[in-house]
């Protein structure tokens, strides 16, 4: 009754129905949802994130002992006329991360959304948009097809731009709209780029195009759209003008989807364009340049977050970052003919992913918390709230530490695997942008406990009390995050060499003190430089003497900063966003030309095969 | 060149419209009729790009005409979100910009919650 | 050159400067207006691609539903024109966008200009599994069997939009009736053309959507005929909008995806697979699914075009 | 007899687009709405009446012939209505244009 296969994987790989269940479950939990409404909505998506959890959870063991990934073809369609669903390592991974950030942040909005006695607003919208995210985040783990990609990716904005404006603020709706106007703009792109891939080569299915996929000047074009398409619905820097203020303004459980999850997203269906759709076309120029603007949001990201007033911003100017970061993996795990080299790098930036997702949305719980206490959450006012939020501060911290790439966090164990990628690929340049990455994590989350420790100006006088599990929730992802490392990814993720192990002795201890002090030190010294501290206390006079050493680098420092922070605004200006879009466009189409007049000459062999195991 | 190629080209000129639209126009509506003009420039080259595929006694493969249908109804939902968006923001805050003058952090401080 | 080619390019030029002037025009109310124009001229153009389903479907909903839409806005945000005005960006920002757009456009002209010739297609594939659903309309089959999780997708996006929708009300008018109440001379003309009209429409639409099956049309393109018509009696004033509270409603905004769902389901019960069907009920099973979603699709759009509850259901 | 229904065709066709063209340019140069409306309902009525009347003797089939005549009287029955609506609007010192 199907089509006559092409490619060798067009057949339905048994358990593949847990794909459709993983996409189904969640989907019909949003159909439940709006129809019973009222008060039964919150256990009715707690049944649901249950249900979601153990099929993600069963999809990672039925990948495991299957010997390649699984495949449903839906209605039994073969593409290219069909569409298929295919889970391989790297989506079952993305899977699971999203199953426990949603279930953690499940927990922690039972408190804020608990419908009353009649249906109100705000849960009703909260749990069938975060139902929406779950099902559309699964779909684009998922999907085989561009197109159905690209409908994933507006459900996701469809779902996530509400979430923004949740509280009704004129800030949050401007924010959501800003958001999603520009998401708006990227999904065209993209979808112009689908287009093209239609018209060059007939068919929209992943696989199928990775056989079919030429270097020809129009599959350049398609690629850059679609790229930067991506890349403005992923805000890397330059084209984050949407972020700081709706995932600052948005709830906290909102902020936590919006930062640890939605962002992902859009990330993933780059890396499945770049490694799976067309390998062999993207050029040396292009990765570089990805992984420079990566870098750029780095530094950006990091130098605006220390200077933020506000706890929250600094978390969204930490995703900034940490997003730039993300993209330091392509030069790396890309040969100069655009082939998969180092599987390592590629599992280092997936890893970085997750240890993100994971870190940033315990980090924006446990910010919510605070907020929710104290009422407010300027940095200068948060002093002694760790006595009436200890595990909260403790969340915010181990979710930082995690971050910093401190063992045995999963971004440490990323951060390892992109080092020993540059050190074998001789690219030293990425190698101090990675180890600068983590010293400038390490300056923001130290400058906010430095004011979290600091001992309280007021007493801490509290609308309500803390609630525990809120906190927990909190806590739970920030010790996800911290203990990654220690999880067994070579099923998963293709990583050549066994992870760097963890063995006690003499060489290691010191060996791990220097990783450990190398972020810690560095990140103290720019946090003191560029952060934006107060008046020191003027009873303590054994501060004087340092400062006046200091005072001088620091005047430098914040002039770089203001600088920086200028130019921050400028670029969240929308006309300017609109054409560096545009000039983007046009400069990856650019760099993959530069890559095509290579290649014309030496043909790349055929040999496209399936590259995740 | 062909009569479908033509419409391609004027396929590719209104997507450059619709995106200088939504890069200079400072008001809101403006910015979504600019991207439902981008919008519908894409699909008319999806069009173009099923037409140039007509066979089998088919003048446009069915396959690209379902996708700009499916198209279609997303592009009017993100219209109608838009608006609303649109809406509310002018209703709440008494104008309807996008600009964002004020640091970011001045922005979100005096919160309601 | 013939006569065909030269009425295309015309068409494609009226309808070109029309888009250019959605953008360049002072007025946003004018612009909207000229998009109204534009929306409802771009169906010629399918119809010359041949692509008949899809200027049905274009026209009623790009041009027509889009375009209420969009009319319905700009009125209300009249006040809004002056200080926008005054932020248009600088003379460079306009220059570079303008450059950097050309420059897409042309590298986008370019790649339509290389596509391959001859072109790859679906198209025969599509016919030789037309069989297995009985519908012989390619576009249906691929809408509804071939790529139906797409279908199915959608219908969930236009659900998340009118959540999305309504989540912008305020906390008052929760559960309260879309839009704001329209008043109209219920003996003027404009009742009188929402008394006449919608049976026609109404025969239209259902008939747009059951020629469908076989022939240009289907569940969109009535659905939004429906749409068009209740919101035509809507806005004349004899009828309300309905409170987003009811369960009735609620159930008819899900059941186009519940039924799909359902459907889709029942495809793996019978061992075949998620949203296969089996050969011999296809027609039926198909059509059924299409009956909700038709119901759904006409509810969805009217009320995306509704906006927020705005007021509440007691008044 | 089928050569002179192709010049009834050619010839009512051909009036009803000099309708639209009169009507397009009454649309365009005339000074207020009022007037204006007046030009395009010459384009609506009189136009698409003699269009639909040429085509009429091409329809093949009386049910297309039907929805041709259907196709004029819905847009004699929505131009009717929205002239008069835009031309109450108007009075009352609505969108001027």
């Amino acid at each position: 009754m199907s089509y006559p296969a092409t490619v060798l994987d067009a057949v339905t790989t048994t358990r593949g129905f847990l794909l459709v269940l993983s996409i189904i479950v969640p989907v019909a939990g949003v159909l439940l949802a709006f129809v019973v409404g009222g008060r039964h909505i919150e256990r009715l998506a707690f049944a649901t994130i249950l249900f979601g959890l153990a099929i993600a959870a069963a999809i990672l063991v039925a990948l495991q002992q299957s010997d390649g990934p699984l495949v449903y073809l839906l209605g039994a369609w073969a593409p290219p006329l069909g569409v298929a669903l295919r889970a391989d390592g790297l989506s079952a991974v993305m899977m699971m991360v999203a199953a426990v950030v949603i279930s953690a942040v499940g927990v922690f909005a039972g408190a804020d959304f608990r419908p009353a006695a009649a249906e109100s607003r705000a849960p009703f919208a909260f749990w069938i948009l975060l139902l929406g995210i779950w099902a559309a985040l699964n779909i684009v783990f998922l999907g085989g097809d561009l197109f159905t990609l690209y409908v994933a990716l507006e459900l996701v904005t469809f779902a996530a731009v509400p979430l923004v404006s949740l509280d009704g603020r004129a800030e949050t709706l401007q924010a959501a709209l800003r958001y999603l106007l520009f998401a708006l703009t990227g999904s065209v792109l993209y979808l112009l780029g689908t287009t093209l891939f239609y018209g060059l080569y007939g068919t929209l299915d992943i696989v199928l195009l990775s056989h079919r996929v030429r270097a020809q000047p129009a599959t350049l074009v398609a690629a850059a759209l679609m790229t930067t398409g991506l890349l403005a619905k992923t805000a890397l820097f330059p084209l984050y003008l949407w972020l700081p203020p709706a995932h600052a303004g948005a709830p906290a459980a909102a902020s936590a989807i919006l930062s640890g999850l939605v962002v992902k997203g859009s990330f993933f269906i780059l890396v499945r364009l770049w490694f799976q759709v067309m390998p062999g076309l993207p050029g040396f120029a292009a990765t570089q340049l990805l992984a420079a603007l990566g870098g750029a949001a780095i530094v950006f990201g990091s130098v605006v977050a220390l200077r933020q007033e506000r706890l929250k911003l600094v978390i969204a100017y930490s995703t900034l970052a940490q997003i730039g970061y993300l993209f330091l993996m392509f030069p790396l795990a890309l040969s100069a003919s655009g082939q998969l080299e180092s599987g390592g790098a590629l599992a280092g930036g997936l890893l970085q992913a997750v240890s993100h997702a994971t870190a940033k949305a315990a980090m924006f719980l446990a910010a919510g918390s605070i907020y929710a206490v104290l009422g407010q959450d300027r940095i200068a006012g948060l002093g002694g709230v760790w006595r009436a939020l200890p595990i909260a501060v403790l969340a915010f911290a181990l979710g930082g530490v995690a971050l910093m790439g401190i063992q045995p966090s999963g971004a440490y164990l990323a951060k390892e695997l992109l080092l020993q990628a540059a050190a074998e690929k001789g690219q030293w340049w990425w190698a101090v942008v990675l180890q600068a990455g983590g010293i400038f994590t390490a300056a923001y989350v130290l400058l906010v406990l430095a004011h979290v420790l600091a001992p309280a100006k007021a007493p801490i006088a509290s609308d309500r009390p803390a609630l525990r599990i809120q906190e927990t929730a909190a806590l739970a992802l920030a010790l996800c995050s911290l203990l990654l490392g220690l999880l067994p990814w070579e099923a998963y993720l293709p990583i050549a060499q066994g992870i760097p192990s963890y063995r006690l002795g003499p060489e290691a201890v010191s060996k791990t003190l220097s990783k450990v002090l190398l972020p810690i030190l560095g990140g103290t010294v720019v946090a003191t430089l560029l952060g934006r501290w107060g008046p020191p206390p003027a009873h303590i006079t054994s501060w004087k003497p340092p400062l006046a050493v200091v005072d001088p680098i620091r005047r430098i420092g914040l002039a770089l900063g203001d600088l920086i922070e200028r130019s921050d605004g400028f670029l969240r200006q929308w006309p300017v966003a609109g054409v560096t879009l545009l000039v983007l466009v046009l400069l990856f189409g650019g760099c993959n030309a530069d890559g095509l007049v290579m290649r014309m000459q030496a043909r790349p062999a055929s040999g496209r095969h399936q590259l995740f195991a | 060149m062909t009569d479908t190629t033509i419409f391609g080209l004027y396929a590719a000129a209104a997507v450059g419209f619709g995106l200088y639209g939504l890069i200079t126009n400072p008001q809101p509506l403006r910015k979504i009729v600019a991207f439902n003009l981008m919008g519908s420039g894409v699909f008319l080259l999806l069009g173009v790009v099923g037409r140039r595929g007509a066979a089998a006694g088919f003048g446009n493969d069915p396959v690209p005409q379902a996708l700009v249908i499916t198209g279609i109804v997303v592009a009017f939902s993100a219209t109608a979100l838009a608006v609303a968006l649109l809406l509310r923001l002018f209703q709440t805050a008494g104008s309807a910009t996008l600009r964002d003058d004020a640091p970011a952090s001045a922005s979100i401080n005096q919160s309601g919650d | 050159m013939t006569v065909a080619t030269i009425l295309e390019m015309v068409l494609g030029a009226v309808v070109l400067g029309l888009g250019a002037w959605t953008i360049a025009a002072r007025e946003t109310f004018a612009a909207t207006v000229g998009y109204v124009a534009y929306g409802l001229l771009v169906p010629l153009i399918w119809v010359r691609l041949d692509a008949v389903d899809v200027a049905l479907t274009e026209a009623a909903i790009g041009g027509g539903l889009g375009g209420v839409l969009l009319l319905g806005a700009a009125a209300r945000l009249r006040a809004s024109e002056p200080a926008a005005a005054a932020e248009t960006p600088g003379k460079i920002v306009r220059l570079g966008a303008a450059g950097a757009s050309v420059m897409v456009a042309a590298a986008l002209s370019a790649a339509v200009l290389l596509l391959p010739d001859p072109a790859p297609t679906l198209a025969p594939a599509a016919i030789a599994n037309a069989s297995a659903t009985g519908l012989a309309n390619p576009v249906t089959n691929v809408l509804m069997a071939f790529r139906a999780m797409d279908t199915m997708l959608e219908k969930v996006v236009l659900l998340l939009a009118i959540v999305g929708v309504w989540s912008l009300a305020s906390d008052q008018a929760w559960g309260g009736r879309p839009g704001p109440r329209h008043q109209a001379d219920p003996h003027g003309v404009f009742a009188f053309l929402a008394r006449l009209l919608p049976p026609v429409g109404i025969v239209v639409g259902i008939y747009m959507f059951w020629t469908g099956a076989d022939h240009p049309g289907g569940a969109f393109q009535g659905g939004s005929m429906l749409a068009a018509m209740w919101l035509l009696v809507i806005m004349a004033g004899l009828t309300d909008t309905p409170p987003a509270s009811g369960r009735w409603l609620r159930l008819v905004l899900i059941a186009g995806p519940g039924v799909f769902l359902a459907v889709g389901l029942g495809g793996v019960c019978f061992g075949l697979a998620f949203l296969a069907y089996p050969p011999t009920n296809a027609k039926p099973l198909i059509l059924g699914i299409e009956v909700a979603m038709v119901l759904t699709i006409a509810v969805t759009l009217g009320l995306l075009v509704a906006g927020a509850p705005e007021r509440s259901p007691q008044r | 007899m089928s050569f002179a229904l192709d010049i009834l065709t050619i010839a009512a066709v051909s009036a009803g687009a000099f309708f639209f063209l009169a009507g397009t340019v009454g649309l365009l140069r005339f000074p207020d709405t009022l007037t204006r409306l007046h030009a395009l309902t010459k384009a609506d009525n009189l136009g698409l009446g003699l269009v639909v009347l040429g085509l009429l003797p091409q329809a093949g089939s009386v049910r297309h012939g039907l929805k041709l005549v259907g196709i004029w009287l819905l847009v004699l029955l929505a131009g009717a209505t929205v002239s008069q609506l835009i031309a109450r609007a108007a009075r009352q010192g609505g969108p001027a244009r």
